[in-house]
């Protein structure tokens, strides 16, 4: 099962290396927020299953648990950013 | 610039290679590191301090006294932060910026007569900040409801720190995080209401003084400082006991000082040391 | 310690890194770094290092990101490199 | 050949850390841009921090968080089993001292910008030059 | 109780931090008492240590009880025992000096000025007197942060450099930390001594060796030596002068000895001496760095500016004078320590006056300065002829056992950098002096005004009495010279120097 | 003999440190000069109260602090040091009183900042006569140069600015870049910096070193104005002429050669110079100086100029004196000392009051001023004297001596050039007393017929004159005290 | 056995989703369209695969066991809570910023 | 007339929202969060009960007025019961959507499948608490997001295609006005 687990968390990392991508090419800083939520979202994940990796989930779950509370505050402030009529092109465009 | 920076960075990168070739094996058990000190401390820190999390352990007991720095580091930057963007100010101001609620129209009011301030009719016109906000009440609702369960978290981390990850640091900031949202998703005023300035600001030295004070009452009792072993004096359970329960009044101290400090910084940047409106 | 999973974290961690650097926008760079520290947060936790890990995720998630973004709300999101 | 090879499987960690120490270097020394250069320096700390991480590791242990039955009663606990806290323990206190780093030096980006209203350090350097 | 000095040492400022703090939001009155209450304190412990260290020897300290590697340990022996008391005494005069110019520039924020004076203290106490490594960086994050904070806080472009300075030091510290770290791998310990018990057998080890470059560099980073100095002129000029005049006496001395404990008590003597034998290469660098902050000084229209190029020369002497390696080397190093943190205590003090007064330290405000500020350029005759190495200033001294080392090694172009650095210098204050001395361009000189003439505008003598301690002190510590040697540096020089 | 423990050399010392802080808090002129005098008068009688003691050939020690290992602030006072503070100090007396006739004469500004350096400077030359080793004569010698640099600069002017510049130049510039290394590498030879009548410096060192050291010094203490470092004094004539008379006269230049003096007879000791032949090196770099400054002076026409060039050369007949390393050459160069400063200070102080009483600076505009000043030319003229060593003054005496110690020295080539360069003396002096006396003053340009001096300016120079020529008669203490210091 | 199966079956299908969200985040047209997959897809491979680990790790049933499944459900439930509100905030703030949806025919973004 | 329609909508506007704390509500929040903290701790001594008291103690007086508007009344038992109720529908719809998006997501030809489009409607539930319910289930919900719902309860929603947002309110505002109570 420790094999399954493994391969799964490895797809999972797979899945957030593509996630980064958006993070990294988005054209705008919105689709890098929407980016870095998903691989939020699949760290959360992961560190579950390293935990069962380790055979002590119950050490990792505060974690896993910590980013599931605090994870949305980053992506409200950065879209309280645009909220306060900043544009999304501030100067120019890049 | 551009080429100054790769230089340094080929020059240090060289050195850090150079040492890395005579690196232990990464993850070998048997490295110097595995041997020498942190043995004993995970051999012996159940016994002697009663807490299983080795790590904590070490931080609030063995190498107690390089925690309280960190709290103080913590402290100082605080200090920090309000000291080079507080603009000091006799009275806070007031609403300054009111919003008509039905056609949407933003209105700048001016103080009145001897700084009295004008409070526009509240049913009609809410308080917003110069830059206006929508009222996102999706946003404010569920961060409200989020809130308790954040603080809640928080606490349970600090006062957990002896059985699972976590204690006085991280429960700080996830303490202080709470608060953060707060001003998040309502405005900064709400949050300041929560929590004003001044204790923030008391919590984040109170933060330092209790662990300092701890480690001062254990020099008082007649022991060394942060010698927890003094405090079975003045606590039921015996010394390993009160090494236990020293670290978690310390853990305490520290979570106390992180809290207030996260806000406060957290409430100067936003504001820029104004603390009318923020992010 | 599980190395395949410490392999792949420390290449993203490596490719956050850059991109945080590299990016045009001060504000998404703010955000990767974000992201940066999140994938920090699952490397200390695959090492084994929880409270460290906890401590990053906390601080990652929490808090400096929000300085960050308020630092760039307050000045400006331009940037020449 | 091998040597090389077996060298850099053995440490692969260790190389990690050395490159991204290189990214924040060469990002505070390099670049121009203020709040740059303070990610920068973030990735520098992380990077120191990842060096000590890694020293802790050993092959074959677990979280040292010591498992027990909750009535005290445990077996000989062997320290092959755990990992190394003590850098955990280290880098708890740097993690916290690289927060608080961080929050003193953006106050400081933003009262720079306050002053010149501008991030670009040369463009900062002109107006100091030419007042 | 004396028993309980080194922890008392660190913990009185730290608890007077709190009452501070809370005082800046209840009572702003009580701030400053309450300062200097805790900053006194930890000044007569620091002495009472010095006393006990004297007349008894090394004395340690064992945090929370536990034993040395495993806690974090304190030894005081007679190196420390002597900066400490030099750290707590400069600390404490420039707090005094202090409250006039805080007053004048933020009155309102006084509570956290106080705060962060403290603990800079604080930082700067724990670094000289700690026993472990780690305990070490937190220390210095301490000192470097509120040092980051106290600097932004000035005028103009101070922000600029205080954020060079903070990406400095932290590039600095993470070197330091590096270095440790790598003892830690190959060790397994971060205990100092233990460190140096478990190194000898791994000499040939590269870690060891590029522990030993990085963490010097990263110290070196730290205090400003030559080729690494670059932040420092900026962020000591632009602070308000109360910081400056702490920060600069004190931070780079600070480095100075953590240099010297790294060396003598981390790597052995024997290490780095004899087994890398880079001592020669690093004599070279502080020549250059000596060489270079004088002509750089040189070229400076700012007389504060000035001093903090002087401090990169100053830098210079003492670091090639303990790697000179040998008694007299090390014997001036340290005498240099003491010295250069009250010599340019007693110029940046001067400096504050003059900036207090006529707002700025620019060649152009300072024409008739003589008249009008007696007392304050009396001081910084003393404290520049100290920098020149006039006897009896305390300046000579440390010169002489510099240039002894230099002679007894073999030495001359750290010979001829000291001599060459000390005229400098003359020119240097002496171009000072004769701005000051001669009046305003505008021919009022001559018989124009008479001698009941007083047109004296000198700074508040709460400003000026701290000054003038620190000028009377100059000349005393030279007086003293010998029995400083004698009963407390001779002790501390290594037995492999001997 | 026991050396005497006592506490007087340092009260000696600091008498006229002690009335700074009064100077500089009164505000009245009278107040000032009377404090300035009563300071003089007991300085001197301090030194004077010491002197039987000494001429008894015992030596007092007072030792104020041991700041490094083997080496105290440390005052001695042994005979030579005596005969040079007993110049100093009675020479300060009469100083004084002219200070106050020239500055108010002159309605100077600045005059409290003036008596004060003027005392600090007085106790630097005190404490360089009583040092008891090269460190404290170092201290003292470098105390002087920093306290004659506001008198230096007195006027506060461009051309003040300047020479100030170079005062300090050639002044710190040589004893940090020389005298301190020399010194360091004398305290790394032998250990100490302890005078001792044979010298403490371990004849065991290479020659080399120690002949490089012995130049180190002699350049190094660039006060004694040897050739080629002479170019600060002429420049420092800027100052006000009572400075110049004491300090470029008696105390700064004489430090110079009496610490020229000290290193040879004291640190390198008289044996070792012989033995190593470096006397006669030391006299010919004395010998050099003797003549150029000589040719130099006959082409001056600011009569203080050509005063100073006078003073570079008279001040190389000391070191020759000493260089040539026989009693009488020793005893000749000491008394010189004496004598030459009586003679200069009388010389300078009619150039101050020429300049007093008729605004006249260059020699040229002096036709005829005899007549005018006839007081004044004529102590002039017996300084003339002194200063050529003629009798009946006290130059004569030292000269004498002089003359006397090339003989056994077999110096043939240094009697000549003693002789020729007293003919050169004269050669440069007598025109100036000639266009005074015999040449009808320029009528046109001097409408109003001119007096004296002030009586507080003529006075304090006729009694240097009248001392001049006493000092022929009775040069016996000097003499007594030379040859005590020579043996 | 079964519930490893259904431990297993749950993962892939969470999996499935997981893929689908990311595949989504990088093939959608612009940033509105985008938010679909990548918010509510991950939502539900989270809601998946917890459910399938808190049921693997129910198992020997004990009271720790227990409580760290109901902690494991904790964590959806704030993921439910906290997800479709960032979602909501990010398409507010990039109406507000002045992004326009992509119509059907516009150019790729 | 006009008058008359600004005077309506004057009445419609939601009152201030106040922060008032009342004694049930401190009640109820401390029991669920000491109901949480035993979730969340797992230890069930009297030194972590103790500790879980005092930390829900803390967070109900620091917070309770955040979990709850106003005093707790029947209502709000009915409602909470009502919600639990609407959840597991909720989570099949979610199912389903979610399957039509994976689908869309695989699709080679996705770009043709999709059409994005804003759909504007006006709910008819009042309370805040049931609007925000509606419209973070809308959002969860995949194919549908809400983008802004302003205080006249106008709803935008963006859709990816037709499919996913025709039927909206429909059935969902339905359920979720039974759960709440304003049927």
């Amino acid at each position: 099962m420790d094999d399954f687990f493994l391969g799964y968390a490895l797809f999972i990392g797979g899945l957030m290396a593509l996630s980064l991508y958006r993070c990294i090419y988005g054209p705008t800083v919105l689709d890098r927020i929407v980016g870095v939520n998903a691989i939020g979202t699949k760290t959360t994940v992961l560190l579950i299953l390293i935990g069962l990796l380790y055979h002590r989930v119950d050490m990792f779950i505060d974690i896993a648990l910590a980013y599931a509370l605090l994870n949305f505050l980053a992506v409200l402030a950065s879209a309280r950013y645009f909220q306060k009529r900043k544009g999304l092109y501030y100067e120019k465009p890049y | 610039m551009k080429i100054l920076g790769l230089v340094i960075v080929a020059l240090v990168g060289s050195v850090l290679i150079y040492a890395t070739v005579d690196f232990p094996p990464f993850a070998d058990p048997e490295s110097p590191a595995s041997l020498h000190v942190s043995p004993r401390y995970i051999e012996k820190s159940l016994d002697e301090t009663a807490v299983p999390n080795v790590v904590t352990a070490v931080l609030a007991d063995y190498r107690s006294f390089d925690t309280m720095f960190e709290t103080t580091v913590i402290f100082a930057a605080g200090v920090a932060c309000f000291l080079l963007l507080r603009i000091p100010r006799r009275r806070p101001p007031g609403p300054r910026h009111f919003r008509h609620r039905l056609t949407g129209l933003t209105f700048r009011v001016k103080d009145g007569e001897n700084g009295k301030e004008i409070f526009l009719p509240l049913r009609e016109f809410e308080p917003v900040d110069s830059v206006w906000t929508p009222h996102d009440f999706i946003i404010e609702k569920v961060c409200r409801y989020m809130i308790p369960f954040i603080q809640l978290f928080g606490l349970y981390v600090i006062a957990h720190g002896h059985h699972s990850p976590g204690g006085g640091f991280q429960g700080g900031v996830i303490l202080g995080a709470a608060i953060i949202l707060l001003s998040v998703s309502h405005n900064l005023r709400t949050a300041l209401k929560r929590m004003r300035e001044k204790t923030g600001a008391l919590c984040s030295a109170l933060g330092v003084f209790i662990f300092a004070g701890t480690g001062a009452l254990c020099l008082a009792l007649g022991y060394n400082y942060l010698d927890y072993r003094a405090l079975a004096a003045l606590l039921p359970g015996g010394p390993i006991m009160a090494r236990s329960h020293g670290m978690l009044l310390v853990e305490i101290g520290v979570g106390v000082a992180v809290m207030g400090t996260m806000v406060w910084i957290f409430k100067n940047l936003a504001s820029l040391g104004r603390y009318d409106e923020g992010l | 310690m599980i190395w395949q999973l410490d392999l792949l974290i420390l290449t993203l961690v490596v490719i956050c890194g850059i991109g945080a650097i590299m990016v045009r926008d001060l504000l998404g760079a703010a955000i990767l770094f974000g992201a940066y520290s999140f994938m920090m947060c699952l490397l200390w936790a695959i090492m084994g290092a929880v409270d460290v890990a906890f401590t990053e995720a906390s601080v990652g998630a929490g808090v400096s990101t929000v300085f960050f973004v308020s630092a760039v709300y307050h000045t400006t999101r331009r940037t020449k490199d | 050949m091998e040597d090389i090879l077996r060298l850099i499987i053995e440490k692969y960690n260790y190389w990690i850390y050395i490159t991204l120490m290189m990214i924040g270097l060469y990002a505070i020394i390099a670049k121009n841009n203020l709040v740059k250069k303070i990610v920068g320096m973030n990735i520098l700390q992380t990077a120191v921090i990842l060096f000590f991480v890694s020293i802790g590791v050993k092959r074959g242990a677990t979280v040292p968080i010591i498992e027990h039955a909750h009535d005290g009663a445990h077996h000989a606990i062997r320290a092959a089993e755990y990992i190394n806290p003590l850098p955990h323990v280290l880098m708890l206190t740097a993690i916290v001292v690289s927060v608080a780093t961080l929050g003193v030096a953006l106050v400081i980006a933003i009262k720079t910008y306050q002053r010149f209203l501008t991030l670009e350090e040369d463009e900062i350097l002109k107006q100091i030059r030419e007042p | 109780m004396s028993e309980h000095y080194p922890a008392l040492l660190v913990i009185l400022p730290l608890l007077a931090s709190f009452f501070i703090s809370a005082a800046g939001w209840f009572r702003p009155v009580l701030c400053f008492p309450f300062t200097v209450a805790g900053l006194a304190g930890s000044l007569l412990v620091s002495l009472g240590l010095l006393g006990d260290v004297m007349s008894g020897g090394p004395v340690s300290y064992r945090f929370a009880g536990w034993d040395p590697p495993w806690g974090i340990y304190y030894r005081v022996d007679h190196l420390n025992a002597l900066v400490l008391a030099v750290v707590s005494v400069v600390g404490f005069i420039n707090l005094l000096a202090a409250r006039s110019s805080v007053e004048k520039e933020f009155p309102e924020k006084a509570g956290p000025f106080y705060t962060l004076y403290v603990l800079f203290m604080t930082g700067l106490l724990g670094m000289v007197v700690t026993g472990d490594a780690f305990n070490l960086y937190v220390l210095l994050e301490i000192a470097a942060i509120t040092g980051y904070a106290l600097i932004a806080l000035g005028k103009g472009r101070a922000p600029l450099s205080s954020l060079h300075y903070i990406f400095m030091g932290t590039i600095g510290a993470s070197f330091y930390l590096l270095g440790v770290g790598y003892l830690y791998i190959v060790t397994g310990s971060l205990n100092m001594e233990d460190i140096a018990r478990l190194l000898p057998p791994l000499y040939e080890s590269k870690v060891v060796t590029a522990a030993f470059v990085i963490l010097m560099v990263g110290v070196w980073l730290k205090m400003g030596f030559f080729p690494l100095h670059a932040w420092l002129p900026n962020a000591y000029t632009h602070a308000p002068s109360p910081v400056s005049s702490l920060v600069a006496p004190l931070m780079t001395k600070v480095m100075v000895y953590v240099m010297i404990r790294m060396v003598v008590t981390v790597f052995t003597l024997d290490f780095a001496f004899t087994f890398l034998g880079l001592n020669d290469a690093v004599v070279w660098l502080a020549v250059v760095a000596i060489v270079m902050g004088s002509l750089l000084a040189l070229s400076e229209k700012d007389v504060k500016r000035m001093l903090t190029y002087i401090v990169v020369a100053e830098v210079g002497y003492m670091v090639g004078g303990f790697w000179l390696g040998n008694s007299a080397g090390f014997t001036g190093a340290v005498l240099h320590i003491l010295n250069d943190a009250l010599m340019t205590l007693c110029l940046f003090l001067a400096v504050g006056n003059i900036v207090h007064v006529k707002g700025n330290s620019r060649m152009e405000s300072l024409p008739g300065l003589f008249r009008t500020m007696p007392w304050t350029m009396a001081a910084l005759v003393v404290g520049a002829l100290s920098i020149i190495g006039v006897p009896p200033t305390c300046g000579f001294f440390s010169k002489w056992y510099l240039l002894l080392g230099a002679l007894e090694a073999g030495h001359y172009g750290f010979l001829a950098a000291l001599l060459f650095s000390s005229l400098v210098s003359v020119v240097l204050f002496f171009r000072i002096f004769e701005v000051g001395y001669f009046e305003p361009l505008g021919g009022s000189h001559g018989s124009a005004h008479g001698d009941d003439e007083h047109v004296v505008r000198e700074a508040p003598l709460g400003m000026l009495v701290p000054l003038w301690i620190t000028a009377l002190g100059l000349i005393l510590v030279g007086l003293y010279t010998g029995e400083i040697v004698g009963r407390v540096i001779r002790h501390a020089v290594p037995a492999m120097m001997l | 003999m026991e050396p005497l423990y006592s506490i007087m050399p340092l009260i000696a010392v600091l008498v006229s440190l002690g009335v700074v802080p009064i100077l500089m808090s009164s505000r009245s002129a009278n107040v000032r000069e009377a404090w300035t005098f009563g300071a003089a008068a007991l300085k001197f009688l301090i030194v004077l109260s010491m002197l039987p003691t000494v001429l008894e050939g015992r030596v007092l020690v007072c030792t104020i602090a041991e700041v490094l290992p083997g080496v105290a602030i440390r005052l001695r006072v042994d005979a030579l040091g005596m005969l040079f503070a007993l110049v100093a100090s009675s020479l300060w007396i009469i100083t004084s009183a002219y200070s106050i006739g020239y500055m108010r004469g002159l309605k100077e500004h600045g005059q409290t900042r003036y008596f004060c350096f003027f005392a600090l400077a007085l106790s630097a030359t005190i404490g360089a006569a009583f040092s008891a080793n090269l460190f404290t004569l170092y201290l003292f010698y470098e105390m002087l140069s920093f306290a004659t640099y506001p008198l230096v600069t007195h006027h506060q002017d461009a051309e003040a600015r300047r020479s100030g510049r170079k005062y300090l130049l050639y002044i710190v510039g040589t004893s940090i870049g020389l005298v301190l290394p020399a010194m360091v590498v004398a305290y790394y030879l032998s250990g100490t910096l302890e005078f001792s009548g044979h010298g403490f410096l371990p004849a065991s060192s290479s020659p080399i070193l120690l002949g490089v050291l012995l130049f180190m010094f002699l350049f190094g203490f660039a006060k004694a104005a040897i050739m080629p470092l002479h170019a600060w004094l002429p420049a420092a004539m800027v100052a006000p002429t009572p400075v110049s008379a004491l300090l470029h006269a008696v105390a700064v230049v004489k430090v110079g050669v009496f610490c020229i003096l000290r290193v040879l007879t004291e640190v390198f000791g008289v044996e070792l110079l012989a033995s190593l032949n470096l006397g006669t090196a030391v006299a010919y770099v004395a010998a050099f100086t003797i003549i150029v400054a000589s040719l130099i002076a006959l082409t001056q026409d600011e009569l203080k100029r050509l005063l100073a060039f006078s003073t570079i050369g008279q001040l190389s007949y000391i070191v020759l004196g000493v260089a040539l390393l026989t009693p009488k050459g020793i005893t000749g160069g000491m008394v010189h000392i004496a004598m030459h400063a009586f003679g200069k200070i009388t010389l300078f102080f009619c150039a101050g009051a020429i300049f007093v009483a008729t605004g006249k600076k260059y020699i040229s505009q002096m036709a005829g001023i005899g007549k005018q000043m006839p007081l004044t030319m004529a102590a002039f003229f017996i300084g003339v004297l002194s200063v050529i060593g003629l009798p009946p003054t006290g130059g004569f005496v030292s000269k004498w001596y002089l003359v006397l110690g090339t003989l056994p020295a077999d110096q043939w080539s240094m009697l000549i050039v003693i002789l020729t360069s007293s003919l050169l003396n004269a050669a440069y002096f007598f025109p100036i007393l000639y266009r005074a006396f015999f040449r009808q003053e320029d009528q046109s340009r001097n409408d109003v017929a001119v007096g004296e001096a002030p009586l507080w300016c003529l006075v304090p120079l006729m009694i240097t004159a009248v001392g001049c020529i006493l000092l022929f008669f009775y040069p016996f203490i000097f003499l007594r005290l030379a040859e005590l210091a020579g043996s | 056995m079964v519930i490893t199966l259904i431990v297993v079956v749950l993962l892939l299908v969470g999996l499935l989703f997981f893929t689908g969200g990311t595949v989504g985040l990088l093939r959608f047209p612009d940033f509105y369209s985008r938010l679909h997959p990548a918010g509510k897809l991950d939502g539900i491979g989270v809601l998946l695969v917890i459910l399938g680990l808190s049921l693997y790790q129910l198992f020997p049933l004990t009271v720790a066991s227990a409580v760290t499944g109901l902690k494991l459900m904790l964590i959806v439930v704030f993921v439910f809570l906290a997800s479709p509100t960032a979602t909501h905030a990010i398409t507010d703030a990039g109406l507000r910023a002045g992004m326009e949806p992509w119509k059907k025919g516009d150019p790729w973004r | 007339m006009e008058k008359d329609a600004a005077q309506q909508l004057k009445r419609d506007l939601p009152p201030q929202r106040e922060w008032k704390k009342s004694g049930s509500a401190y009640i109820a929040t401390f029991i669920i969060m000491m109901g949480v903290w035993c979730v969340l701790s797992g230890q069930f001594d009297l030194f972590h009960l103790g500790l879980g008291v005092l930390a829900s103690a803390l967070v109900s007086y620091y917070s309770a007025d955040l979990l709850f508007d106003g005093p707790m009344t029947g209502k709000t038992f009915r409602t909470t019961f009502g919600f639990l109720a609407y959840v597991p529908w909720l989570l099949y719809q979610i199912l389903l959507s979610a399957l039509h998006v994976l689908y869309l997501c695989f699709h080679p030809r996705m770009p043709e499948l999709i059409d994005p489009q804003i759909y504007r409607f006006r709910t008819r539930l009042k309370s805040d608490l049931a609007q925000v319910t509606f419209a973070n289930s809308i959002t969860l919900t995949p194919g549908t997001i809400t983008i802004y719902v302003n205080f006249h309860r106008d709803f935008n929603v963006h859709a990816i295609d037709p499919f996913s947002g025709e039927d909206l309110p429909g059935e969902m505002e339905r359920r979720i006005a039974r759960a709440f109570g304003e049927e």
